[in-house]
């Protein structure tokens, strides 16, 4: 027979709760679309064990409108054409996504997350994709981020007005939209910025710092991978350049403490919205503790992280049992009336009500110690610069 | 229609030190079997290769009738009626015998690649009314029962007339043949000197050859050049050059006089 | 001007380990007329077993272990897949290198997990300054054995036969054995010769200074990276590859600085295009010449 | 002298007629039923499925025109992915509204877009060839894969064409004479199935791939494809056949240019999206060049049914094994060196080339012949060196 | 010191080229091998160096013996290292290597570096132009100049049985006669030959005995005399070789009539 009438079911149930796809009477379905295979399993893996971690803690809490939470995960190995094709056999099983992993996925998924009105976290912090108003960005964007960090290095007088500095940036959308807030902070403060554009596959940056060291810079901003911030750092001990170094969220790893590049990670500098591993945090430490009794793997700052968008997606699942429905429709409405996510400071508290609106503009500043559990120091608890509350974000209203 | 006149004029050609033609001149008579004859190395096949283009003289012409052919492109030869066939056969090892011998229509069709691919009927017309032609071109020379099979499966001396069959699908009206009977034993040398006759004879073509079988030579063979270290050193009837002192010095050695 | 000379510097010393790369792929091609694409997978092979016996072995006896497993992987290969395959042509076999590749790749990127481990533990990050530029002694000690390692390879290029005997059966292989040359015993050598080069060139990959990143995915591009270093060169040159792979080496360096990073890749693409464009086959290759 | 030709064992007498006649009709039936499949496909099949499909029709398309270049003209290329990145552009770039400020478009018909894909794609690779035309073998390949970096710095640099790598950008869906292949427009139901955008785009990519297949099968048999084979196996004696040499190469490199860049034109309209990868390993780097030559050689080089198959397997299989086991729950292991579909699909990929190669070097085309019995050497033509 | 017992060969699993073929040649000896295309003479010299199995033949039954060795299942290179060297059919000279490699090639199987440098010698008298063209490419030169170099290259190792495959394919008739010369020289120096030829005038003058091979079979044995008197070599191997033209036209003739019913009109466009 054809594959005709095997349509999904809408309606509302006996308490009156309306539900569509992805929703039973007992259970609800989130998807997790991540990558096991390619280039982010690690960052992948951390991230969904911090989903399942959190959905066997809301689960164990009684769940939304009686409900228990289940998650449906596929593989697309950081493959744009694997996951195009996953989506649509995903799709109809799921209510909204906890997890979708990897830029070009989330881009080439972009039009159906609008289409299918499905809400979703992607793994990915840009302020560009907040123009969907079913993407949910759990934290601050890049952007702010690096606008946050400036404003820090201004305060402690590492750079001052009208000075140079470099700014290494992976082409793409992580990188540009940290680019944005280089030049943003930039133009308020008269700094030239050298900008350098590299790809998250070319790791030996020794050649760009020669060049910044000529071009006499006074700090360098880094939106890159781990490996191209030890080269980085590497490079500016080496070269003699002994700069200051922002980085944010992505930029590091704590392997990087064990690396050749480890006695040059002094001059490295921070900025992130979610907290590591082990951060001194009760709720972080309280996630790493049922980490380590369920998993055995190295665990890695995309733990707390999963488990923070759990904690949003849980918010946002009880203001839609409120307001009785459990369809798509009613999630993303929900989403938007949620104006204080509390994820007892895995992340700033987050505000999701206005449209082309970064959550949250604090964020956290740390360096690399590699004494302190989770190989990061805290220099700075969650703060919000000025020149970040004054920014605007690309899609903001 | 008779054939035009070959003239080759004062035609050298170098390769860094080595003069493998130096100042050749002779003339194929229109409709005349006309053999090249040398010792390895002598120049032949480069004289060949002036002709159809594929090698430039650094002086000297070359003439059919009216149209020079030095300095055309050697694809536009076959156009003017230049078939030729190899020293080495140079077929497709893996196309089929009919694949090879059509390529020689390739100057007497048109159509693209939309055209073709689109299979608009002016070119399937073509290409069947050619494959008949072609077919009825190797019935001629004995492979019109091998013309659906490749190439490489095929023995020396039917490769050898493939190739030939290839030269004459251009409808030459001046064939020039690189030692054909290389690798045939007697019989099979003979009967191909007879094959070489009849395709003057019934299509009324120029035909210019290198060959050192000196029974084929002798035999059909109107008029003979003798080239020598890229120069000529004889020309004249069979008769006059198998008893021409040079030539016996330099190419056929004792065993032809004998 | 510093900052010319510092490029300068580092070109070279990449340029160095790129030049023991395409030796690599010129050894095999000119034995066999194939290219070969599992290079990278034998550079990743060489460093991953640097990796499990350095904490029994040491950094010096697994590095030995590293070099010497590349090279017998390599002689794996050939006697296993590609002789076997004798019916197949040089673009197939190219070809079934790439399937090879992608095997070993997957599986030893599988194996390194979490861990990128880092293996120029004798000369990593261990920088020092000679009038204001800084020397890096990965690229010191790369320049000094790929200088011992290519001088030895064209010596005996030149003055035993086993050059052209590798040239005679790559070419043809009835009439090279009719002239008494083993054909297996001429493509198994040149083999385990190019396996051994990548296993000595990930020592010094797989470095902070080199390549800013230790034995991942990322060592296995930059093999092949060392790709367009061969063809410019001439792939059937000794000589070409060393050239080839300090130009790659210094155009990749320069014109980072002049022009962009993000063009330095194109760049040096763009560099081997006009050099093929006026010498087809590279600027000491053999030029392909037929006549009928 | 003909009997010597008859003694060798090779020149069997060749099928009677009535035989023959028969295979033909044969073959023919089997494509008649093949097709019928296909267009059945859809009624039967989930979106997830008939997506793994298209994309396997984007490898088809691709790779025949990679097989015309590479097999029939024997011109190495890797130049193939560029073309794609060219194809998807032209369409995009030609059918985008022109009222956006950020990017630009012509705001073309997308029907008239997509052929103007596959021209500019076209130009391109004529614009190559006297480089092409220069170059020979792996020379050829390598020279041809700068393209590929070329072609993603320009991409990634003209943000006003291609979007740029940050947020790409979407092209206009695919209509023809106002029928939309989305979701919009009419309703429409098939024997209760209702056709919409996944469904749709799968008859037109069929479509599309069945116009591409059939237009080289015959090219190939034609004069054009002689002049292709008789380049590649002797550019002199060509020449002195009349072919221009010049001409045959730059003619195949531009019609395996257009194939990539319909291919090219597909991808986007299947991506929903126009995005220049960000490193070389993505949607238009030389992963995919490498793709495309393996599915050719897989398939058979030269051989247009092959690289119809060739895509199959190397676009087919990854995609394929994902959803199934997505559906059957294998390979679900988690955790450090976990063995995951994707993975599995390499290593498939991987033992698929060295299989081919080691035991049939001609391909799957040549193992299909010998399979159907269509005799040895019924299309020789077809196949490579 | 050669010994072929029954030898049959075939080629993938269809073709067989061989159905037992019988010789001897003695260390002291010259053995023609007369027959039309296809008749399996190359097949057999195949299969004496080793070379077979690069054709996708292989030996069904039969055995070749060399000093009484075995050697159906020896390595060519190894064959080779026994003596034994063969010029195959079509030159296979090494196109992209100059001619100087390609005698360096062929001395690699030299038994010691003063046998190199004599045959060296040797080589460069029998072939002047060989020197002469040191430096150049060997795709590049003609013909008859590569036909030559394969020879050169075969005799720089020294061998002690001498494979020939037609080696007066596109040689001037003078060059026939050198070769042939050079090949009772050679011959006279302690190198037996096995000489395959078309050239039957020339291959008989040189050998002391001679066979036809028929379709894998040898259909005459016997010395050269007496070959050369029987009818059957007389009518087919040797008419158009004969010195006189007359003969030849009488053949022409006679093709025609055997051809008669064939024929081409022009091609009406
Ligand atoms: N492309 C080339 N490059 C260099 N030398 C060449 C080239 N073509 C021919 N020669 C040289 O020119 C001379 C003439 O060669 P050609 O092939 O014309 O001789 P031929 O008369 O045909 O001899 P054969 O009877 O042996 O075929 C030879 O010495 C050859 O080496
Ligand atoms: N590689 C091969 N594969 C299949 N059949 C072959 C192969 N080589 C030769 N044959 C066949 O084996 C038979 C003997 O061929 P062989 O080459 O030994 O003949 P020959 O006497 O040397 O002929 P020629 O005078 O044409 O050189 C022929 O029927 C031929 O078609
Ligand atoms: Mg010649
Ligand atoms: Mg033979």
């Amino acid at each position: 027979s054809t594959k005709a009438g095997d349509s999904g079911s809408s309606g509302a149930d006996g308490s009156g709760v309306k539900a569509g796809k992805g929703v039973t009477s007992s259970e609800i379905t989130l998807g997790v679309m991540t990558d096991k295979t390619g280039v982010f399993k690690n960052l992948g893996l951390g991230i969904t064990q911090g989903n399942e971690l959190w959905a066997k803690d809301f689960n164990a809490a009684g769940g939304a409108c009686g409900r228990q939470v289940k998650l449906e995960t596929v593989d697309h190995g950081y493959k744009a054409d694997t996951a195009k094709t996953l989506y649509p056999q995903i799709e109809p099983k799921v209510l909204g996504f906890v997890q979708l992993l990897g830029s070009p996925v989330v881009a080439a998924l972009k039009q159906n997350i609008a289409s299918d009105k499905t809400v979703a976290a992607p793994a990915s912090w840009s302020s560009e994709l907040l123009d969907n108003q079913y993407v949910m960005i759990v934290g601050t964007t890049y952007d702010l981020e690096i606008i946050d960090g400036l404003s820090y290095f201004q305060e402690k007088g590492l750079v001052k007005d009208g000075d140079t500095i470099g700014h290494v940036y992976i082409d793409g959308e992580y990188g540009k939209n940290g680019l944005r807030g280089s030049q943003f902070y930039a133009k308020k403060h008269n700094l030239t910025v050298k900008e350098v554009k590299v790809t998250s596959t070319d790791n030996d940056l020794t050649n760009i710092v020669t060049g910044l060291k000529g071009d006499g810079v006074k700090a360098i901003v880094l939106t890159t991978t781990p490996a191209q911030t030890g080269s980085a750092l590497a490079a500016n001990k080496a070269l003699g350049l002994n700069v200051p170094v922002l980085g944010n969220n992505p930029t590091f790893d704590p392997v990087l403490l064990k690396s050749p590049a480890a006695n040059a990670l002094d001059k490295l500098t921070i900025v992130a919205s979610s907290v590591p591993f082990s951060a001194d945090i009760p709720k972080a430490k309280e996630v790493a503790t049922k980490y380590k009794a369920a998993y055995k793997e190295t665990p890695n700052g995309g733990v707390p992280y999963g488990y923070a968008v759990g904690e949003v997606w849980g918010a946002v699942l009880k203001k839609a049992c409120e307001n009785k429905d459990l369809t798509r429709e009613g999630v993303a409405a929900a989403l938007k009336q949620t104006t204080s996510a509390s994820t007892e400071d895995l992340v700033a508290a987050l505000d999701f009500s206005k449209a082309g609106t970064p959550a949250t503009r604090q964020v956290y500043a740390a360096t690399p110690d590699a004494s302190a559990e989770g190989g990061v120091r805290y220099v700075k608890p969650l703060f919000e610069a000025p020149e970040a509350k004054e920014y605007v974000a690309p899609h903001q209203k | 229609m008779t054939p035009p006149e070959l003239h080759i004029e004062n035609v050298t050609l170098r390769f860094g030190g080595i003069r493998a033609l130096d100042d050749v001149s002779f003339s194929v008579g229109s409709g005349s079997l006309h053999a090249l004859i040398g010792p390895n190395g002598a120049g032949k096949s480069s004289c060949f290769n002036v002709i159809s283009g594929l090698y430039r003289a650094n002086s000297g012409s070359v003439r059919l009738g009216d149209t020079v052919l030095s300095g055309l492109p050697p694809h536009r030869l076959a156009g003017l009626g230049v078939g030729r066939s190899f020293q080495n056969a140079a077929l497709s090892a893996g196309s089929t015998v009919l694949d090879n011998v059509m390529l020689g229509r390739h100057a007497l069709t048109k159509g693209g690649f939309l055209a073709c691919g689109l299979r608009m009927p002016w070119t399937t017309r073509a290409e069947r009314r050619h494959s008949a032609r072609v077919k009825e071109i190797c019935d001629f020379l004995g492979i019109g029962a091998l013309v659906d099979l490749p190439v490489g499966a095929l023995p020396y001396g039917a490769v050898k007339r493939v190739d030939l069959a290839r030269a004459l699908a251009v409808e030459p009206v001046l064939l020039l043949l690189d030692e054909p009977a290389a690798g045939m034993n007697a019989t099979e040398t003979a009967e191909l000197a007879g094959t070489i006759r009849d395709v003057r004879d019934e299509l009324g073509i120029s035909i210019l050859l290198v060959e050192h079988d000196m029974g084929l030579v002798m035999g059909i063979a109107d008029r003979v050049t003798v080239l020598d270290f890229g120069r000529r050193i004889a020309d004249g009837t069979p008769a006059e050059v198998q008893s021409d002192p040079d030539v016996i010095r330099a190419y056929l050695g004792t065993e032809a006089t004998a | 001007m510093n900052t010319f000379l510092q490029l300068v510097v580092n070109g070279l010393g990449k340029g160095a380990v790129f030049a023991l790369l395409a030796l690599g792929f010129v050894i095999i091609f000119k034995a066999t007329e194939v290219v070969n694409f599992a290079h990278g997978s034998l550079v990743l092979f060489g460093g991953y077993l640097v990796v499990v016996t350095r904490e029994s072995l040491g950094w010096a006896g697994a590095s030995l272990v590293g070099v010497v497993s590349a090279g017998l992987l390599a002689l794996l290969l050939e006697r296993f897949l590609l002789s076997r395959s004798r019916h197949a042509d040089a673009n197939s076999l190219a070809l079934l290198t790439i399937g090879v590749d992608v095997i070993i790749t997957e599986e030893i990127v599988r194996r390194l997990g979490v861990t990128l481990p880092f293996l120029g533990d004798a000369w990593d990050a261990q920088p020092f300054q000679l009038g204001g530029i800084t020397l890096f002694r990965t690229h010191l000690v790369a320049l000094l054995v790929a200088a011992v390692l290519i001088t030895a390879f064209t010596l005996a290029f030149k003055y035993s036969n086993w050059g052209v005997a590798m040239r005679a059966q790559a070419e043809n292989r009835e009439a090279a054995a009719l002239m008494g040359i083993r054909s297996s015993r001429v493509t198994a050598t040149a083999w385990v010769v190019a396996g051994v080069l990548a296993g000595v060139a990930v020592l010094f990959i797989a470095t902070q200074d080199f390549s800013g990143a230790g034995l991942s995915r990322g060592t296995h591009s930059i093999a092949l990276a060392a790709f367009p270093a061969a063809i410019l060169g001439g792939l059937d040159s000794t000589a070409g590859a060393v050239v080839g792979g300090l130009v790659v080496g210094l155009v990749e360096a320069l014109s980072a600085q002049y022009v962009s990073f993000d063009f330095s890749k194109s760049a040096v693409f763009l560099v081997m295009l006009v050099v093929l464009v006026v010498r087809p086959s590279g600027l000491f290759g053999t030029r392909e010449s037929t006549r009928v | 002298m003909s009997d010597t030709a008859v003694k060798t064992p090779a020149a069997a007498p060749p099928a009677p007629p009535a035989k023959h006649d028969r295979t033909r009709l044969l073959r023919v039936l089997a494509w008649v039923a093949l097709l019928v499949v296909l267009l059945a496909i859809p009624l039967y099949l989930d979106a997830a499925w008939l997506k793994a499909g298209q994309y396997m029709m984007i490898g088809g398309v691709g790779a025949i025109g990679l097989t015309l270049l590479v097999g029939q003209a024997g011109q190495l290329s890797l130049a193939h992915a560029f073309f794609l990145l060219a194809g998807a552009t032209g369409y995009t770039v030609l059918s985008g509204p022109a009222d956006d400020e950020r990017v630009i478009g012509l705001g073309l018909d997308p029907g008239l877009s997509l052929l103007g894909a596959v021209v500019i794609a076209a130009l391109l690779g004529l614009a190559f060839a006297p480089v092409s035309g220069r170059l020979r073998g792996i020379y050829l390949g390598v020279a041809s894969l700068s393209l590929v970096f070329l072609g993603l710095y320009f991409g990634q640099s003209a943000e006003t064409l291609t979007g740029g790598t940050s947020t790409g950008r979407t092209p206009e869906p695919f209509s023809l004479f106002g029928f939309p292949f989305t979701n919009d427009g009419p309703e429409i139901e098939l024997m209760g199935v209702p056709i919409r955008q996944a469904e749709r785009l799968w008859y037109l990519f069929l479509l599309l791939t069945v116009l591409a297949f059939v237009i080289a099968k015959a090219a190939v048999r034609s004069r054009v494809g002689r002049s292709w084979r008789a380049v590649r196996d002797n550019e002199a004696a060509a020449s002195v056949m009349g072919v221009s040499v010049t001409r045959a190469k730059a003619g195949a490199f531009a019609v395996s240019s257009a194939y990539a860049g319909l291919a090219g034109a597909m991808t986007v309209l299947w991506f929903d999206i126009l995005k220049p990868d960000e490193s070389e390993f993505g949607t238009y780097g030389i992963n995919i060049s490498i793709a495309f030559l393996a599915m050719v050689i897989i398939g058979g080089l030269g051989s247009v049914p092959g690289a119809l198959v060739g895509a199959l397997i190397v676009n087919g299989l990854p995609q394929v094994l994902s959803l199934y086991s997505a559906d059957l729950g294998w390979f679900s292991g988690t955790g450090d060196g976990a063995l995951t579909p994707i993975l599995v699909s390499s290593f498939v990929y991987g033992a698929a080339i060295i299989l081919v190669v080691l035991f049939e070097p001609g391909g799957l085309a040549a193992l299909g012949r010998r399979i159907t019995f269509t005799g040895k050497n019924r299309h020789p033509e077809e196949q490579g060196r | 010191m050669l010994s072929v017992r029954d030898l049959q060969v075939r080629y993938g699993r269809s073709v067989a080229a061989l159905h037992g073929v019988d010789l001897d040649v003695s260390p002291d000896g010259v053995l023609a091998v007369l027959g039309s295309n296809g008749a399996g003479k190359s097949t057999l010299l195949r299969t004496i160096s080793g070379t077979l199995r690069m054709h996708r033949g292989s030996v069904s039954a039969g055995e070749v013996r060399y000093d009484g060795k075995p050697l159906t299942k020896v390595d060519p290179a190894r064959i080779v290292g026994l003596g034994v060297v063969g010029v195959p059919e079509g030159r296979q000279v090494f196109a992209r290597m100059t001619v100087e490699e390609n005698l360096r090639a062929g001395g690699i199987g030299a038994r010691s570096p003063s046998q190199r440098a004599a045959a060296r010698k040797r080589v460069d008298e029998l072939f002047p132009v060989l020197s002469e063209r040191a430096k150049q490419r060997a795709g590049l030169l003609s013909g008859g100049e590569q036909q030559m170099l394969a020879i050169g290259r075969a005799l720089m190792s020294g061998p002690r049985l001498l494979l020939l495959d037609e080696p007066s394919l596109g040689l001037a008739p003078k060059i026939v006669e050198r070769i042939g010369a050079i090949i009772r020289e050679i011959h006279e120096q302690g190198t037996a030959v096995v000489l395959v030829e078309q050239n039957a005038v020339m291959a008989l003058r040189v050998a002391d005995h001679a066979i036809v091979l028929e379709v894998g079979r040898v259909a005459l044995a016997g010395t050269t005399a007496e070959l050369a008197a029987s009818e059957e070599v007389q009518r087919l191997y040797l008419g158009g070789h004969a010195e006189s033209q007359a003969t030849a036209e009488a053949e022409a003739v006679d093709a025609r009539v055997h051809r008669a019913g064939r024929s081409l009109s022009r091609w009406a466009g």
